[in-house]
């Protein structure tokens, strides 16, 4: 469905991703792993038209998406969901989730999902005139999660969903990402916490100065020595992992 | 002794209370962790105790047992207490030397005019700082980059820098900021043995957040876990490792790989 | 008494049309990040142009506001295409390029100054506009044209608030005012949305020249005095928060008029700046607005 | 029409003044004027000033001499005025300067040109202190502001009252008008003001001050600002519900044409002091109406214009009387002469309300010229206002030099 290749791309003119090569397949999570600084976030920005693509080729769904304008993308269904702390401050809660239908005008379709988002999160339903500034971390990250399904995308691209957050929280987080792909739409999932980003998804890179270090499938990335040794971060879900 | 003290120490922004009450203690000569959540105010209390903000009224921070509630941050600097940022601030035009140096000029204390006509007690001033300089930066392992830029050293190296020049203002108590994150394992071991032994060798008191609770548990020597601004839980690492309020709130229980694949499957039914 | 109440009314009529002109200037600093220096200019284009349409057109006054506004928005979306656009995209903020904006905006300002300088000449024109006999409530003469500006600013305001609340359209600018890179991940045409912006803030600006055309004449130079008020305005009430822009005006308008009566009345506009730091000594990020480092 | 008509105002005035002097070697007389050109009034009267020495020129020159006048904007600014000057005498070498139209400006110039030994004629700053400087080199046609006062309060304390309320604005002739009328009110009537509010050049809110006013009761109100300030000032104390009962009293600016257009029916009854009426009714009057209206397109000149025609009038009387060499190397000769030959000026009869007559001391009685206001009022507000004389009053020569 997303095909990366030998993607060039970094800010004014430091070079941040020097020849990527990432593949999703329809329907899968991927997630692609690395610490802070190697350019995981610069990847998403240039899949999303936010910054420009110097090198190389994206494609999605067979046609090529790079220097689209970030609209444009948006509007072929592959939406990025930004960190947490991204969310509209200023904004309640449901005029944020509505902000990610921006692009839709079937009402209905735009109700029907709003609901599904509340059923995947209630917490947001209770909270739907407050303010999103006043959410706490856990809370504001399944907002944009929903804010992103809103979009009704094809394929979704997670930004760290587990940042910052304590492991119960990530627990549910990565349970209704698990979810949402169980409805059919593709995950790409970019993560510090590798252990929990490994039990997820079914195929993960690691990337490391701007490159793919090591590619493969997730139960073999997690038996992986060199992975255990090199790539831990974030917070973690099981302690023993935590003093080993 | 405890070198720090907070009573009651308070700080809202808006409706938001950002510290609530703390009452913190850190010893003398000893490494106390501060751990929580994003969020639980943790950056907030180094603001505080710095003189980056002004606290609520009511609040108390003591160091050395004086008083310093809302002193301006460079008198509170003078006092001893440094710190190094999350994201590091370095100079990065000028040398990894120049960035040590003035952070020791905010502690020197001859005038701003002196070095324009540069009487024979500041030349000597100026060589006694080069001297200890280049003694901190052989043990941070910069000696080597003195004259380089800083924008030109490797992450890991900024780093040190960073710890170097909040080192270079001769602090009582420094206070480390995610000194890890980031960092690959090996590169934290490297960081903290530095710190320890820049500990050891001036004298110490170290205060330090961090969200690799490895590095917590590991070097420090009493730790203190906050949540929405508030303490809940204190004391040695094995002790907090085990409080049923902050495995709740913070660590979590531990589960297997078996059990989380199951709590994913039982989500998407 | 009387007098009291007289000086509120004084007050709260030049107090509005300070706030919708803040209203502009605040919007114009969410959406686009600049402070715009060259508003008041826009603010005196705008009366200019009721002005042409009332008394060369003959268009009746409400029609003639309604008209500036679609003209002067119109020439600031042509002014934020052409000029500003190239800047805001090299970076605005403390950084050299928001210099550089500031500079552009004042750079600006002086163009549009000698344009309508070229176009309409240096003297003040009068803009009559027959509202009838004032209102009279005991001894208190309230002009009807008070009246109509208090009850064309609340509908500005009104209409902005309703345009930013409940439309989609409206959601987008919000969403762009607070972070663009997330209102494009959202699949918002950005690039349209700051034109919109600016667009709005200009017509709105429009509004208030006209407005205030009858009470002051229309003149090039009109510009200077109210960005300084609508400024002070703006940061009174908070930089950036659309109500704070409205009570900042109202406060201004109030402030500068009962300091006028009770303090000196000798130089009026100092007051609007002693307001300004009043506030500002206790409430830094002004009264609506949100402390710029929360980060707990 | 035009030509007719202009040609006919020349001859008009010129008659019976015109005094034939042989003339030396044809040469150039150099003149330079600087004067505030910035709104349309200004520019226009400009324009006639330049248009009037063309006609000179056209109608054979100067006793065979060529007038070359270099016409230069000062934006009545007292620092591009002096630059201006400078320039003149320096570069230009100018046997004369003409100007300014500002208080502001031409005070400063005074200096310039006493030290520079070049004559100064004055077409329009009514500031006391002008000829008060004691420069034997500076000449001013317009009528004095020590008159002005002199008349307006004897005219406000005789038919109006005491009971007076200021509003003075910042700018330097308003403020002398607002003193010298405070002060003249005192002398006069032993009155002191009712109330008195300091406000900025271009205020545009006077409504708290003349809330302020009614609550006091006055009988009349005095506005000294300029045009556009005092047309707003008038129509806001309307606004703020201050009857026609009580009189406005308007400053030296009254008259300029602004004033009636942006005030409309808040004009009415303002009365003020000038130097020129276009309601007089002297056929020379009618006659210059009617050519500034044709040629300028200006309904009803006020004495800005008069002031400026009568100048060139005064200047070419001397230049004809005054025996110039026109050679490199008399140019101060030249200057001494020109100086001279305008101070000779008595009883040049124009435009002014009375005669203007200089003499050679360099004292304000010699060089203060028209010592004749007139006082008027309007009867119309609007682009076609209308005026009425009250009263011409011709003034001692010593008054408000105590």
């Amino acid at each position: 469905m997303l095909e990366v290749r030998d993607l060039q791309t970094g800010y004014g003119r430091i070079k941040i991703l020097d020849g990527v090569n990432v593949s999703v397949a329809g329907g899968s999570i991927v997630t692609v792993l690395g610490g802070n600084g190697t350019g995981k976030s610069t990847l998403l920005k240039a899949l999303s038209g936010l910054i420009p693509v110097w090198d190389g080729e994206i494609l999605f769904d067979g046609e090529s998406i790079a220097n689209l304008r970030p609209d444009r993308i948006v509007n072929r269904g592959l939406i990025q969901v930004t960190q947490g702390k991204e969310a509209y401050p200023a904004m309640t809660v449901e005029e944020n989730l509505m902000v990610g239908a921006f692009t839709r005008s079937d009402k209905q379709g735009i109700r029907r999902d709003l609901d599904k988002v509340y059923d995947y999160f209630p917490a947001l339903q209770e909270r739907r005139r407050q303010l999103s500034g006043t959410l706490s971390g856990g809370e504001v990250q399944m907002l944009v999660i929903g804010r992103g399904l809103m979009a009704n995308p094809r394929m979704l691209m997670l930004d760290e969903p587990s940042a910052a957050l304590a492991p119960q929280v990530v627990l549910n987080i990565f349970a209704n990402v698990y979810r949402i792909s169980q409805s059919g739409v593709t995950i790409l999932l970019v993560e510090q916490n590798v252990r929990m980003a490994l039990l997820l998804a079914g195929y993960g890179y690691i990337i490391r100065d701007g490159r793919v270090l090591i590619e493969g499938p997730a139960e073999e990335l997690s038996g992986d020595e060199s992975v255990k040794l090199s790539y831990l971060g974030g917070t973690v879900a099981s302690r023993e992992q935590m003093s080993s | 002794m405890a070198l720090l003290e907070t009573r009651m120490l308070s700080k809202s922004f808006g409706g938001l209370r950002a510290i609530q009450q703390l009452e913190m203690d850190v010893e003398e000569g000893s490494i106390h962790g501060l751990i929580g959540p994003n969020g639980s105010g943790k950056s907030t209390f180094f603001n505080l105790v710095t003189g980056v903000y002004k606290t609520d009224p009511g609040s108390v921070v003591r160091f050395a047992g004086e008083d310093i509630t809302n002193f301006e941050a460079h008198e509170i600097g003078r006092r001893g207490v440094a710190r190094t940022f999350q994201l590091l601030r370095l100079f990065s035009e000028m040398t990894v030397l120049q960035n040590l140096l003035v952070g020791y000029h905010t502690h020197t204390k001859y005038a701003a005019a002196a070095p324009i006509f540069r009487p024979r007690s500041v030349v000597r001033a100026d060589q006694e700082a080069s001297e200890s300089m280049f003694e901190l930066l052989s043990i941070i392992g910069l000696a080597e980059f003195a004259d380089m830029p800083a924008g030109e050293l490797s992450g890991g190296q900024r780093r040190l820098l960073s710890l170097g020049r909040a080192m270079a203002m001769r602090p009582k108590l420094l206070m480390l900021d995610e000194p890890a994150a980031g960092l690959s394992p090996t590169n934290v071991d490297v960081l903290m043995g530095i710190v320890l032994d820049l500990k050891k060798r001036y004298g110490l008191t170290l205060l330090i957040v961090e969200h690799i609770l490895k590095v917590v548990m590991d070097t420090c020597d009493r730790v203190t876990v906050l949540d929405h601004g508030q303490k809940i839980g204190e004391g040695a690492p094995h002790e907090v490792k085990d409080d049923h309020a902050v495995v709740e709130a913070y660590l979590g229980k531990e589960m297997s790989d078996e059990e989380v694949r199951a709590a994913f499957a039982k989500a998407a039914r | 008494m009387e007098a009291l109440l007289g000086f509120l009314i004084f007050g709260v009529t030049i107090g509005v049309v300070y706030g919708i002109v803040a209203l502009g200037i605040s919007l114009i600093y969410t959406g686009l990040d600049i402070v715009h220096f060259a508003h008041g200019e826009i603010y005196m284009f705008g009366a200019f142009l009721g002005l042409v349409f009332a008394h060369q057109y003959n268009v009746p006054y409400w029609l003639a506001i309604l008209c500036a506004m679609i003209v002067t928005g119109l020439l600031g979306i042509v002014i934020e295409r052409v000029f500003y656009r190239r800047l805001t995209r090299a970076g605005g903020g403390y950084t050299v390029a928001g210099m550089g904006m500031i500079i552009c905006g004042f750079g600006m300002s002086v163009v549009l100054q000698n344009i309508a300088f070229l176009i309409w000449g240096a003297d003040a024109e009068p803009f009559p506009v027959n509202f009838g006999m004032p209102y009279q409530i005991g001894e208190i003469f309230l002009p009807k044209s008070y009246v109509a500006t208090a009850v064309a600013a609340l509908v500005l305001m009104g209409g902005l608030h309703v345009f930013l609340k409940k439309t989609k359209i409206g959601l987008a600018v919000r969403a762009v005012a607070q972070n663009k890179d997330i209102a494009f991940l959202m699949g918002i045409n950005v690039p349209l949305m700051i034109s919109l912006i600016f667009g709005v803030a200009c017509a709105i600006a429009a509004a208030a020249g006209v407005l205030i055309g009858p009470m002051q004449s229309v003149q090039v130079e009109m510009g200077y005095l109210m960005l300084m008020k609508a400024f002070a305005a703006a940061v009174v009430g908070g930089f950036g928060s659309l109500p704070g822009a409205i009570l900042g005006g109202l406060l201004v308008g109030i402030f500068e008029n009962l300091g006028a009566a009770y303090i000196s009345g000798s130089h009026k506009d100092i007051y609007a700046f002693l307001l300004l730091i009043l506030v500002l000594m206790f409430r830094p990020q002004g009264l609506f607005g949100v402390e710029a480092k929360v980060k707990a | 029409m035009k030509m007719f008509s202009r040609g006919l105002v020349s001859t008009a005035l010129i008659a019976g003044v015109l005094v034939v002097h042989t003339s030396a070697v044809a040469g150039t007389i150099r003149i330079g004027a600087t004067m505030r050109m910035i709104s349309e009034n200004g520019q226009k009267y400009g324009q006639m000033v330049a248009d009037e020495f063309d006609l000179i020129n056209k109608n054979g020159g100067i006793n065979g001499n060529t007038i070359e006048l270099s016409l230069l904007n000062d934006e009545c600014k007292s620092d591009k005025g002096v630059a201006n000057a400078n320039k003149f005498i320096h570069e230009q070498k100018v046997h004369l300067i003409i100007g300014s139209t500002c208080s502001s400006v031409s005070l400063p110039i005074v200096d310039v040109t006493a030290q520079a030994r070049v004559p100064q004629i004055i077409p329009h700053s009514t500031n006391a202190k002008i000829t008060q400087k004691g420069s034997a080199w500076v000449f001013r046609v317009p009528v004095s502001g020590r008159y002005y006062a002199g008349v307006n309060a004897k005219y406000t304390g005789e038919n109006i009252g005491t009971k007076i309320a200021y509003i003075c604005a910042a700018d330097a002739a308003s403020q002398n008008d607002c003193d010298a009328m405070q002060d003249q009110m005192r002398r006069q009537f032993n009155a002191e003001p009712a109330y008195v509010a300091q406000v900025q050049e271009k205020e545009v809110d006077f409504r708290t001050h003349m809330l302020k006013i009614k609550s006091a009761n006055v009988d009349g109100i005095m506005i000294a600002a300029l045009a556009e300030t005092m047309s707003r000032a008038l129509l806001q104390s309307y606004e703020a519900g201050i009857g026609k009962s009580v009189r406005r009293i308007g400053s030296s600016s009254a008259s300029n044409a602004p004033v009636p257009k942006i005030a409309g029916d808040a004009v009415l009854g303002v009365f003020y002091t000038a130097a020129y009426a276009a309601a007089d009714k002297r056929p020379i009057a009618q006659l210059f109406n009617q050519m500034v209206r044709d040629k300028y397109g200006i309904h009803a000149p006020d004495h800005d214009f008069s002031q400026a025609y009568d100048l060139v009038r005064i200047v070419e009387i001397a230049l004809h009387r005054a025996n110039l060499n026109l050679s490199d190397g008399s140019l101060a000769a030249d200057r001494t002469a020109i100086r001279d030959a305008i101070a000779s000026v008595d009883g040049y009869r124009g435009l002014a309300s009375g005669p203007i007559s200089f003499c050679a001391a360099p004292t304000p009685q010699c060089r203060d010229g028209n010592k004749t206001p007139v006082l008027i009022h309007y009867t119309k507000g609007g682009e076609e206002f209308e005026t009425e004389v009250l009263a011409r009053v011709p003034m001692p020569i010593n008054f408000g030099l105590e």
